[in-house]
């Protein structure tokens, strides 16, 4: 079937596009293994980890406790307003990253610069909607019957929600709150005008990169695609 | 024990309307009716989970209509059964005793005592995706009986079985009853669950409880022109009787009884016997017809037929259909008995 | 039902805060219209904006090109190593911005730095899967009939694909486009390493932050922001 | 003019297992058989959609199996009858002409002339999902007839139609197929089309053709028991035959003709007569029976049977159902003539 063929071939740029800088860069920096474990005893770099880490963490424990109550009223109850309220949850998906850093520093000033708060306040901002979706989805997706006869046979609708939706919910939000820390640590626009300091290894990349180049930013990223390809791999 | 007093409600595209009726101890009580009458809504109603627009709800006397489910006590099966996927079987039927904070030994006690009525001692450890169909009903009852509720609801607990675990399961549900003694309202769009289990039927449609009774009397007086179409009355005919004769677009139909004047009669469509030659039988309504359309129901075939201006509907097995070549068109003679016909 | 309330109300802590920052730089800026206007008049800022509006509406125009027939051939054909091309294409969400660029130097080296061709590698990366899960979608929305009546006419598979399957998804294809754009648009972290030049609007937020402060940058968050959200109602 | 050829396909959940037959110029060939026997992947086999594992498929002679579809000129109209839903009637039905190229003047001409004869003359101008059923149906078989194809394909053209929609367009399929002279290959479940417009009937039942012929020779002398089950003898009974007396299970029944050893015997459901006395007429097979089981198919009832070790279906109204109160456990009596027994 010659079209499809044509497509296929066509549509493989972008497949090769994505998969090349992947594979290059394990293929080169496995030829510079002595950077790699160069890299890994920096301080420096162990520090930026540690950062990027905890607050990507913090990060998506916020998200997990504003959000799975949001996700849960925006899956059972109607409410005027109710559509307006999910396109806002979806408005930072196609805020410029730099921008929000701005609108960020704008709205809360000095609390946030420079400071753990501010890194997890940018990183809130863009990575909160995947767990508010993802709750949402989930509990979507447990028949409400079950609560309903849940409360029939005595619970009180906290006490349903916790016995029964939080339960089987729980591996789409567990998936939800794994996306959000993804999308957390890839987070960098909007850190860099936040919080500079306390230094993420994402911006550590880019320090290095204009302070020492290319050879010595890469093992820090082979580090970092490692680890999301990892939790990318977890969630599948 | 249970009154419902003038109960309406708009819910999607279901509507309830005025539902009066009351439920007695002891008593299993069907509600009977076409899938879209809103009988589902009605027991949500009582159950607690629907608000009604307006009308009351009574429990032994007290107004619980504002009152949520789990001050009410009331035990509610639905149609899928609504098993709790991720507890096992023992954990589901345990659910209801827990949140009482009954000690775990009584717990325990309960459990296995309704297991064992219902016979599901040896399904305690499964999980529920790995029931069938009557197993997965048995817990569900089980779950709902265990807390030991005034009443049980069960929105059309036999549909979703096959034929023979359902029979099963009506026998077994009249010596559940027995032994243990609930009261059950019960919706269901079967007759034999009707006839089976039911001390009284009301029959709802469109969201309307048009009539109560016992099931004897609902079936052999239906009290409108509805609830006989409902019951298998598909042609009704409108006309002016005189004595034992009905003059309808045309036709003259003998009647069972002496009536007069503007009427309307019930006329079941197997009771309508086709043949390609007349049958000459004296004590029989024999017309000519015509007819218009086919219409297969599995086994059995829906004719359309017009005898004149009346548009009459007749059931004959696929086997008659294409030893008698019946096809729209066809020229065929329709004969009923007069003793077949219902006047409203 | 005081449970719902409950939740509503810890769940509107993240509406509010993606409304707030939202509401407070428009208001902000809405004091402030002489810097606005200053703004729209700097030769800078103006060159910026239309490098970025170029940069993301041919990333949108190349992953279409791409991502279309790609989208095809995975909702139409099976083939081994369907499930790993369909994960790949979904891998660039999770990989730090600063470290997308990264792999792009490493893997092209000179090719794309500090060049056009770089700002439109880097916002391909980040936002093709976009566009090629929207066609993907949008053609399996397409009752695959359709085509085959359409070829038992005379109709070629090309033909088929080109009369009856484009037309239809077209729609999908759209939205996904413009979310190619808008993720383009709002891209930062791999573009300050790839290509700082030629400047960007999203770029030059975090410069003008950098050099003169907040209330330079924020001239343009807002004229980004707005066409942000303009191209989010769009969407809807 | 169309030959299949030992056809076979394994296609998701279908199986086609050796399909061979052919299709005459000017004939109405009908593939009957249950929903999931495979007839979809058949049509789309010969149509050239779906390539079979082993077998080939000869259209005038010449062999098409490795041709695509747009090179076979096999007109396919599917069950959804897939009408462009972004184009316009008249584009819909211009569609193939356009491809062939035919001058702008001649397409418009083409288009009216059978929008003339199919009656949707004034739909040009519409989008398909502003059509009623039967609308699309003509418009799906006019885009399907207007490029003049050898053979045209259809799946279940008239599932989705209402009663009476179905039997007007099956009157008209034989005054299009009169007027513009088409060669027609359809499937379908229903015995009413396969009556009233198959020219030969072929039934399909779990992947195999197990029976082709003229309708009557089908329906009158099923050739194994599978068609048989398919065609309605929903009782197979086995024993042993002496003569005029079937001995099956302990159960003495009498048989239409003589015959010798082991035997087998079908009985419709319908033919089973039930009474709550014996009904005492000579020229019955007539038997103590106790209700097993009893199954709702809307108006009519299939109640399970055991006449000793025998396991018998009959049918029966569901009035008659409540006038007589059988439930499971009842004792009836079962009688049916000797001449309802079909001997295989």
């Amino acid at each position: 079937d010659y079209t499809l063929y044509l497509f296929a071939t066509i549509g493989s740029f972008l497949v090769v596009y994505i998969a090349l800088p992947l594979v290059v860069i394990f293929l080169k920096q496995a030829a510079d293994l002595r950077m790699l474990i160069k890299t890994l005893h920096d301080p420096l770099v162990i520090e930026s980890l540690r950062n990027s880490l905890l607050t990507a963490t913090a990060t998506a424990l916020i998200a997990l406790l504003f959000g799975v109550p949001l996700g849960y009223v925006l899956a059972r109850k109607e409410f005027p307003g109710k559509s307006l309220v999910q396109a806002l949850v979806d408005v930072p998906i196609v805020i410029p990253h730099s921008v929000v850093g701005i609108m960020l520093l704008v709205t809360f000033s000095n609390a946030i610069l420079d400071s753990y708060t501010g890194i997890i306040a940018a990183m809130l901002f863009v990575s909160a909607p995947f767990t508010i979706n993802a709750a949402r989805d989930g509990f979507l997706a447990v028949d409400e019957k079950l609560e309903q006869v849940a409360r029939t046979l005595g619970a009180s609708r906290l006490r349903a929600f916790s016995s029964i939706a939080l339960p089987m919910a729980f591996p789409a939000i567990a998936s939800g709150a794994i996306m959000t820390w993804a999308r957390a640590i890839s987070e960098v626009g909007a850190i860099l005008i936040v919080a500079y300091y306390p230094k993420t290894a994402q911006v550590l990349v880019m320090e290095y990169f204009n302070n020492y180049g290319l050879r010595a930013s890469r093992p820090i990223s082979v580090i970092l695609v490692a680890m999301s390809l990892a939790i990318f791999v977890l969630l599948r | 024990m249970l009154e419902v007093n003038s109960v309406s409600k708009d819910y999607k595209e279901f509507k309830l309307r005025d539902i009066t009726f009351d439920v007695r101890e002891g008593e299993h009580f069907i509600i009977l009716g076409p899938s879209g009458a809103g009988k589902t809504v009605l027991l949500e109603v009582i159950a607690g989970i629907i608000e009604p627009d307006s009308g009351r709800v009574y429990l032994n006397g007290e107004d619980v209509t504002d009152l949520p489910p789990e001050k009410r006590g009331l035990a509610y099966i639905p149609q899928n059964y609504a098993l709790f996927p991720h507890m096992s079987v023992f954990d589901n039927i345990a659910f209801g005793l827990r949140l009482r904070k009954l000690p775990k030994a009584e717990v325990e006690r309960k459990v296995r005592e309704i297991a064992e009525v219902l016979d599901i001692g040896h399904l305690l450890g499964r999980k529920p995706k790995t029931l069938s169909g009557g197993e997965s009903q048995r817990v569900a009852i089980a779950r709902a009986l265990v807390v030991e509720p005034p009443l049980i609801l069960m929105d059309e607990p036999f549909a979703n079985l096959d034929v023979q675990t359902r029979s099963r399961l009506i026998n077994e549900m009249k010596r559940w009853r027995k032994e243990l003694g609930f009261t059950a309202l019960h919706v269901t769009h079967s007759f034999e669950e009707a006839v089976s289990l039911g001390d009284r039927v009301g029959v709802m449609l469109n969201g309307r409880l048009v009539q109560v009774g016992s099931v004897r009397e609902v079936f052999s007086r239906p009290a409108s022109e509805d609830v006989a179409r409902f019951l298998g009355f598909e042609n009704i005919i409108e006309g002016t009787a005189n004595g034992r004769v009905l003059r309808a677009n045309g036709v003259e139909i003998e009647l069972p009884v002496e009536v007069h004047g503007r009427i309307r009669v019930g006329l079941r469509p197997e009771d309508i016997i086709l043949s390609l030659e007349p049958l000459r039988s004296s004590a029989r309504n024999e017309f000519k017809a015509v007819v218009d359309s086919v219409e297969e129901l599995g086994p059995l075939v829906r004719v359309h037929l017009f005898v004149g201006g009346l548009h009459l509907r007749a059931f004959i097995t696929r086997s008659s259909m294409l030893e008698m070549g019946i096809r729209p068109g066809k020229e065929v003679y329709a004969s009923f008995k007069a003793s077949a016909l219902h006047v409203f």
